[in-house]
């Protein structure tokens, strides 16, 4: 941790980003933002550590104070270089602080985290215990899937957290809160709650690193990661979608290629 | 406040018959926003559309529904009686209760049913139809020609004599392509150079062609009708202003023994050279890869005997751009390389020769001024194979496809040798002998009967050189059903026709789709051979397909009508379907740019007065747009939407169901 | 692998399945359009909603149309290489891909959200798409009004 | 040590034997295993297909089976005609299910079809690749003829990799020993096969023609991989030089003795004394 806490000092010391966010060594690891070389000495890292940072850089605030460097465990790596293929992070304006475990891994831009990740981390995948559960859910009959998911969205309040805490979730009008048309009911009810859980996931298809924060937000305990993990594997085994390996990379939705599967199109 | 009018249609018996037409106006009449619901015998007849009219003016309807026959079939005539009456065409939509009700269901109630649930989609529908206006865009009235065969020849006259401008670009030296080099022309046997050559003197001098030899296509940009398209004219190293195409430079150039490309390298150039002596322009250019001065900066002598001083060494590659507002791709073919057939000598073998090469030496203007001598030893050959389907009907080592000319090619030249070698023998290999054509398969029986050309049904399995320089063929007479053995002098092989090296690339700059072999994709195979998948883009000859030069000509002048249609107006007019971005909300993650199958849209920067970038976002070029919507559905916050398929109009169709 | 039974109990016979259909105008609507002029008799209960192309439906459109008590979707376009605009229906088809898996995943199955490619020529695959589907929706019977995707009536 | 399947075949047993010796010891120089399938039996070769097409399948198949339960994924079949029945046996019956029943069947065997059969140009190539390249000091500095005749250049899905009018599966060998590899006319022309006994005019005549070819081009010998094209040019020039058909003697070798006198191993110890045409004159000096 010295290393890191040493890396965000330097940076803000010559000036090369404006603000560090990282964790805080408080209990529950908020995020914290040290706009001083003096605070870096109140970051932390470790597993407790669930918010994906990542997150923040499509916020209007922080995007007013770029450049800034994140601390980020590879999964938020990858949300970086997702981001920068998607135009939302220009080159140079984030810098990332690579962390694994306690160890810190050094500074990066997006590109370099690329790199990183095709080096060190190639096969980062959801772990077995739950694909295993999509695939115990798979196992189950249309109706049985209808109603576990029945009881669990029938909990989701509508607060949103998971797309706050998502940083895929950048886009400055979110189409539930389009309202001409409305297509997603906004009232905590099971339609709408339906609707905004798939769409939710949807959105991120080919796009979700699978850091799990927005499961980890939601204080009803819903279990995205099901629905973020079921299409990740679909992406992965369809059509080799690998996303935040690739800062040049082409969306998912939004490219193709002759040789997509069809067979279950008549 | 919406006042839609429904307007039910009989089509006679056609819906009357199972769709209880009285209910679905009634029902209509009830539906919300709905002022008029009548029905009517024949909607589509005058005193039909005049009700609508009459109504349009008298109820001030704001949009009209039409429950009748498929869009497909009325919806022009019953949008156009709209506009007479005031209203904008695009708030008139059509239920589809024939094609898609009456005459698919047989019991009255279900088909009645349906009819009204039809007719309460497309109420909700127009209710947030918003007016449109055909998108108009201006028009550049000149025309890009690209390659300077015949086929660009012929399509840059038929528009230069519609009065229109034409950029008539080429990429070797001289305009006139592959028909130059040609002897004679099957079936009628005329001098190929007689009848191209005043057609390519005529594209010279024509006061609405600018000639673009030794240019190419650099990049594209723009879109139908307003095209600027960057042409590289590749280095002469000779003043053409200057030059007078006397011809003392190449007389003089020491550098002899360029194996010429024109003559199918069976001629010899300098380094300094027009490729043939009727070149248009008839002026020089110097191969650089070969010229010593250019190379070592040894020599000069060109320079020095240049009394006009037109030679300049330092000359570079110039970078030109054109507007224009149409373009049609006439960039030919080339035959596919033999050498991939082991059997027949790997290419290996000097005296087993193509078409073009046959074709100069029986040119009049060729290397052997049209005695037929074979390369190895400039004797004349007593015996001459002809192979066909070399490399055609062949998907193991050559091309799946026909390549169409070789049957007429081949009798040709066995003809033309025969008359030119009385006592030689001319042997022909072959498939099957494909001669559709007008006067195509007389001509073929012609060289059998009168010419004497020997036709053998089947394949040559191996040609082999002996050393007495004999080439003994090997093949097989499927019709005698036996092996047959020939010691020939010259064998030519019928290679297949495939397109020019780049073809793909150029395809790419244009938008223009291409097949596995290369070849130029057609808009439509049957009703739209000429367009293709972009707008404003033509086609014309062996660019879309193997092709003879009468069906070149003849697509090549359907390119120049095509194109002349175009510039008729001054300004293009579009179904204004199409796309548009929300500015505030898009986040611009470039989704739909890269969704986009026209590159319609685009990163756009949000600047203020300084100009200061405050923003980039999305943004459609309503002329390259052609309104699938793609766009709008990858994008997540849906900021962006289609025009006359709104999400609006969606969302309210899906909420009457 | 994912078991491909009903989603409910067989309804009585009573049942007659609303089917939603999203089709392109270039294909499937001509393809529908065929059928008509060839008088081929096909089920009554598909309601077709027309869009330019394939490329246009977004996945929000199929769900509101289950949540307005459709019983099953149908989405179909032109066949592969044949998109008037080229690129629309693979576009189209990448995105179903995902899509169908998560509405699997929460208990929309194949009984329910149908796909298929019918050109402008195959009015009669249309006609037995139709029938088809229509027969396969009866037998799943009513989508289960308890399903979370559909408002509660 | 890579272990690999072998199947001798009659002829390398008997007139082939040349090619068994030079297979087996190139494989030992490249340090590599041949172990001999227990029990096998004849391939069917030039006799059983033009007798009974069944029997043709049959035979091959126990073959294929008795190698797949001895554990024997990959088998080298050198004799030209056994590679060409055991692999054209698995082409059948890969595109026949009944076939396939049917024989397992009659044989009362089963085979998955999870044996690859490699001929001797395949087996070369692999040993090059695998390092035997470097052993191959010698430079025999010959202008050799590439003799492929019928059965190690044709058959569909059979000889696959190469150019059946125009085979080079032995070019990249045939440098490796530091010889020229000839372009010439009669690469895949007929020696006369299995006609040698019956028809031995003709297969005079034949050979004659590839002899004289390979001449023309300039060979200092010609190489091949199969032993009926071996005995047919080897044994039956004899017969052309006694009656002055032929100028002179033209060494004939297997593409194993090329390698093999490459790589430094003794002539007789790949065979070399017992060809009828003198062939050990090749190697500089002499031995």
């Amino acid at each position: 941790m010295k290393a890191l806490r040493e890396a965000a000092e330097k940076l803000l010391r010559e000036k090369r980003v404006s603000l560090v966010i990282g964790y805080e060594g408080r209990k529950g690891r908020p995020a914290f933002f040290a706009a001083k070389p003096e605070d870096c000495g109140r970051l932390a890292y470790d597993a407790s550590c669930r918010q994906n940072l990542a997150a923040y850089l499509g916020k209007p605030e922080i995007r007013a104070r770029l450049p800034v460097a994140l601390v980020a465990p590879p999964a938020v790596l990858r949300s970086i270089v997702v981001m920068s293929a998607e135009s939302q992070v220009a080159p140079g304006q984030v810098l990332a602080l690579a962390v694994d475990g306690d160890s810190y891994l050094g500074t990066f831009d997006a590109a370099g985290a690329a790199e990183l990740l095709r080096a060190k981390y190639s096969t980062l995948a959801p772990e077995p215990a739950l694909l295993e559960r999509v695939q115990g859910l798979l196992q189950k009959s249309p109706a049985e899937r209808a109603a576990f998911w029945e009881a669990e969205f029938s909990k989701c309040t509508r607060c949103y957290a998971c797309r706050a805490a998502c940083p895929g979730c950048y886009c400055s009008r979110c189409i539930v809160e389009k309202n001409a048309p409305q297509w997603i009911s906004t009232a905590a009810l099971g339609h709408g709650n339906y609707t905004w859980n798939v769409m939710r996931a949807f959105h991120q298809s080919g796009r979700c690193t699978l850091c799990g924060a927005c499961e980890a937000a939601c204080p009803q305990g819903l279990p995205l990661m099901l629905l973020n993990a079921a299409l990740d594997r679909e992406a992965l085994e369809e059509f080799g979608s690998r996303p935040g390996y690739d800062p040049e990379a082409k969306p998912l939705i939004g490219s193709w290629s002759a040789d997509d599967d069809h067979s279950y199109m008549r | 406040m919406a006042r839609i009018g429904v307007f039910i249609c009989h089509c006679g018996e056609n819906i009357g018959r199972t769709v209880d037409c009285a209910a679905v106006s009634a029902a209509a009449a009830k539906m919300p926003g709905v002022v008029v619901g009548v029905d009517y015998k024949y909607m589509c007849s005058d005193p039909g559309q005049q009700m609508i009219r009459k109504a349009i003016i008298e109820q001030k309807l704001t949009g009209v529904v039409v429950g009748a026959c498929s869009p497909r079939m009325h919806e022009r005539t019953f949008r156009a009686a709209a506009a007479e009456a005031g209203l904008n065409p695009y708030l008139l939509e059509m239920a589809n209760l024939r094609e898609h009700c009456s005459w698919v269901h047989s019991n009255q109630a279900e088909a009645t049913q349906k009819a009204i649930d039809l007719v309460r989609v497309m109420v909700a529908k127009v209710r947030r139809n918003r007016a449109l206006r055909p998108i108009r865009v201006p028009v550049e009235p000149t025309a890009l020609v690209v390659g300077g065969g015949i086929a660009g020849i012929q399509a840059a006259l038929d528009i230069a004599a519609g009065g229109k401008k034409v950029v008539l670009v080429e990429s070797g030296p001289s305009i006139g392509g592959h028909m130059a080099r040609l002897s004679e022309t099957f079936p009628t046997l005329d001098c190929s150079q007689c009848i191209l050559t005043p057609r390519m003197v005529e594209a010279a001098s024509h006061p609405n062609i600018t000639l673009m030899t030794y240019s190419e296509v650099a990049s594209v940009e723009g879109f139908v009708g307003n095209f600027t398209v960057t042409i590289r004219r590749k280095a002469r190293y000779v003043d053409p202003a200057k030059c007078t195409g006397c011809g003392d430079c190449f007389n003089k150039c020491p550098i002899k023994k360029i194996p010429n490309e024109f003559d199918a390298g069976l001629g010899q150039r300098r380094a300094i050279y027009v490729p043939f002596p009727q070149a248009v322009p008839n002026k020089p250019v110097i191969d650089a890869a070969h010229c010593t001065m250019l190379q070592k900066g040894k020599c000069g002598l060109c320079a020095k005997v240049c009394p006009r001083g037109a030679i300049d060494y330092q000359d570079q590659d110039r970078l030109e751009k054109v507007k224009v507002g149409a373009v049609v791709l006439a960039t030919g073919f080339q035959l596919w390389d033999h050498a991939a057939y082991g059997e027949y000598g790997g290419g290996r073998l000097r005296d087993v020769i193509d078409g073009f090469a046959f074709e100069r030496l029986a040119s009049a203007s060729g290397p052997t001024g049209g005695l037929i001598k074979r390369p190895s030893d400039g004797k004349e050959p007593q015996t001459v194979v002809f192979l066909q389907c070399c490399g055609s009907r062949d998907d193991k080592v050559g091309k799946k496809y026909c390549s169409k000319i070789c049957c007429m090619y081949t009798a040709k030249h066995a003809m033309l040798y025969r008359h030119k070698v009385y006592e030689g023998r001319a042997v022909v290999f072959y498939m099957d002998v494909r001669a559709a054509g007008k006067g195509y398969e007389e001509f073929v029986r012609r060289a059998i009967e009168a010419d004497g050309a020997e036709y053998v049904r089947g394949r040559v399995s191996r040609i082999t050189r002996r050393r007495d320089g004999k080439l003994v063929v090997r093949g097989a007479d499927t019709l005698a059903g036996r092996p047959v053995t020939i010691e020939a002098d010259l064998v030519v092989l019928a290679d297949a026709v495939v397109p020019r090296p780049g073809s793909e690339k150029l395809a790419q700059l244009f938008g223009v789709g291409y097949d596995q072999d290369g070849f130029y994709s057609e808009a439509h195979p049957k009703l739209r051979p000429v367009e293709t998948a972009a707008a404003g883009v033509f086609l014309a000859g062996a660019c879309q397909a193997p092709k003879d030069i009468p069906e070149t000509v003849s697509q090549a002048s359907a390119a120049a009508a095509k194109v002349l249609g175009l510039f008729a107006k001054p300004e293009l007019e579009r179904e204004p379907v199409i796309a548009r971005v929300n500015r505030t909300t898009c986040a611009h993650c470039r989704a739909c740019i890269s969704a986009c199958p026209y590159g319609a849209a685009k990163d756009f920067d949000i600047v203020d007065r300084a100009g200061k970038v405050l923003r980039a976002v999305a943004d459609v070029n309503e002329g390259l747009c052609q309104g699938c919507g793609t766009c709008a559905s990858v994008c997540r916050s849906h900021s962006v939407d289609l025009d006359g398929f709104t999400d609006e109009q969606i969302h309210a169709e899906l909420n009457a169901l | 692998m994912m078991k491909t039974e009903t989603s409910t109990a067989p309804a009585p016979a009573a049942f007659e399945p609303r089917i939603t259909a999203f089709v392109c105008n270039w294909c499937t609507y001509a393809g529908a359009d065929l059928a008509g002029t060839s008088r081929l008799q096909y089920a009554s209960n598909m309601r077709i909603i027309k869009l330019p192309c394939t490329g246009r439906i977004d996945p929000l459109f199929v769900l509101k149309a289950f949540e307005n008590g459709a019983d099953a979707v149908l989405v179909s376009g032109c066949h592969p290489g044949d998109c008037h605009y080229t690129s629309g229906n693979y576009h189209a088809r990448r995105r179903w891909t995902l899509f169908r898996k998560l509405l699997a995943l929460t208990g929309i199955g194949d009984d329910r959200l149908f796909f298929s490619w019918v050109s402008a020529a195959e009015g009669q695959k249309f006609a037995d798409l139709v029938n088809d589907v229509t027969a396969k929706v009866r037998k799943a019977g009513p989508f289960r009004a308890a399903h979370p995707g559909r408002r509660a009536s | 040590m890579k272990t690999l399947g072998y199947f001798p075949g009659c002829s390398l047993e008997g007139g082939g034997i040349e090619l068994d010796l030079s297979v087996r010891a190139i494989a030992k120089a490249a340090g590599v295993e041949l172990r001999e399938i227990e029990d096998w039996n004849c391939c069917g070769a030039s006799a059983a297909h033009s007798l009974n097409h069944f029997l043709a399948v049959a035979l091959p198949y126990r073959v294929l089976a008795l190698a797949e339960s001895q554990g024997l994924s990959e088998v080298l079949a050198p004799c030209a005609a056994c590679f060409s029945r055991l692999k054209g046996t698995q082409v059948r019956l890969a595109r026949s299910p009944e076939m396939s029943q049917r024989t397992q069947e009659v044989v009362q065997r089963p085979y998955q079809g999870g044996v690859r059969i490699i001929n001797i140009n395949e087996f070369m190539a692999s040993l090059l690749e695998a390092g035997l390249a470097q052993k191959l000091t010698r430079r025999l500095g010959l202008k050799v003829a590439a003799y492929y005749g019928c059965l190690l250049s044709r058959g569909q899905d059979i000889v696959t990799g190469d150019d059946a009018e125009d085979p080079k599966g032995m070019e990249a060998a045939i440098r490796a020993a530091g010889c020229e590899a000839l372009p010439w006319n009669s690469a895949n022309e007929c020696c006369g096969g299995g006609f040698s006994m019956s028809k031995t005019g003709s297969v005079l005549d034949l050979s004659q023609a590839v002899l004289d070819e390979a001449r023309a081009a300039g060979a200092d010998a010609i190489v091949t991989g199969c032993p009926m094209c071996h005995s047919n040019l080897d044994m039956r020039q004899l017969e052309l030089v006694k009656r002055r058909r032929v100028p002179g003697a033209l060494p004939i070798l297997y593409l194993s003795e090329l390698l093999g006198l490459a790589a430094g191993l003794e002539p007789a110890a790949l065979g070399l004394d017992r060809h009828f045409i003198e062939s050990r004159g090749l190697v500089r000096g002499g031995v």
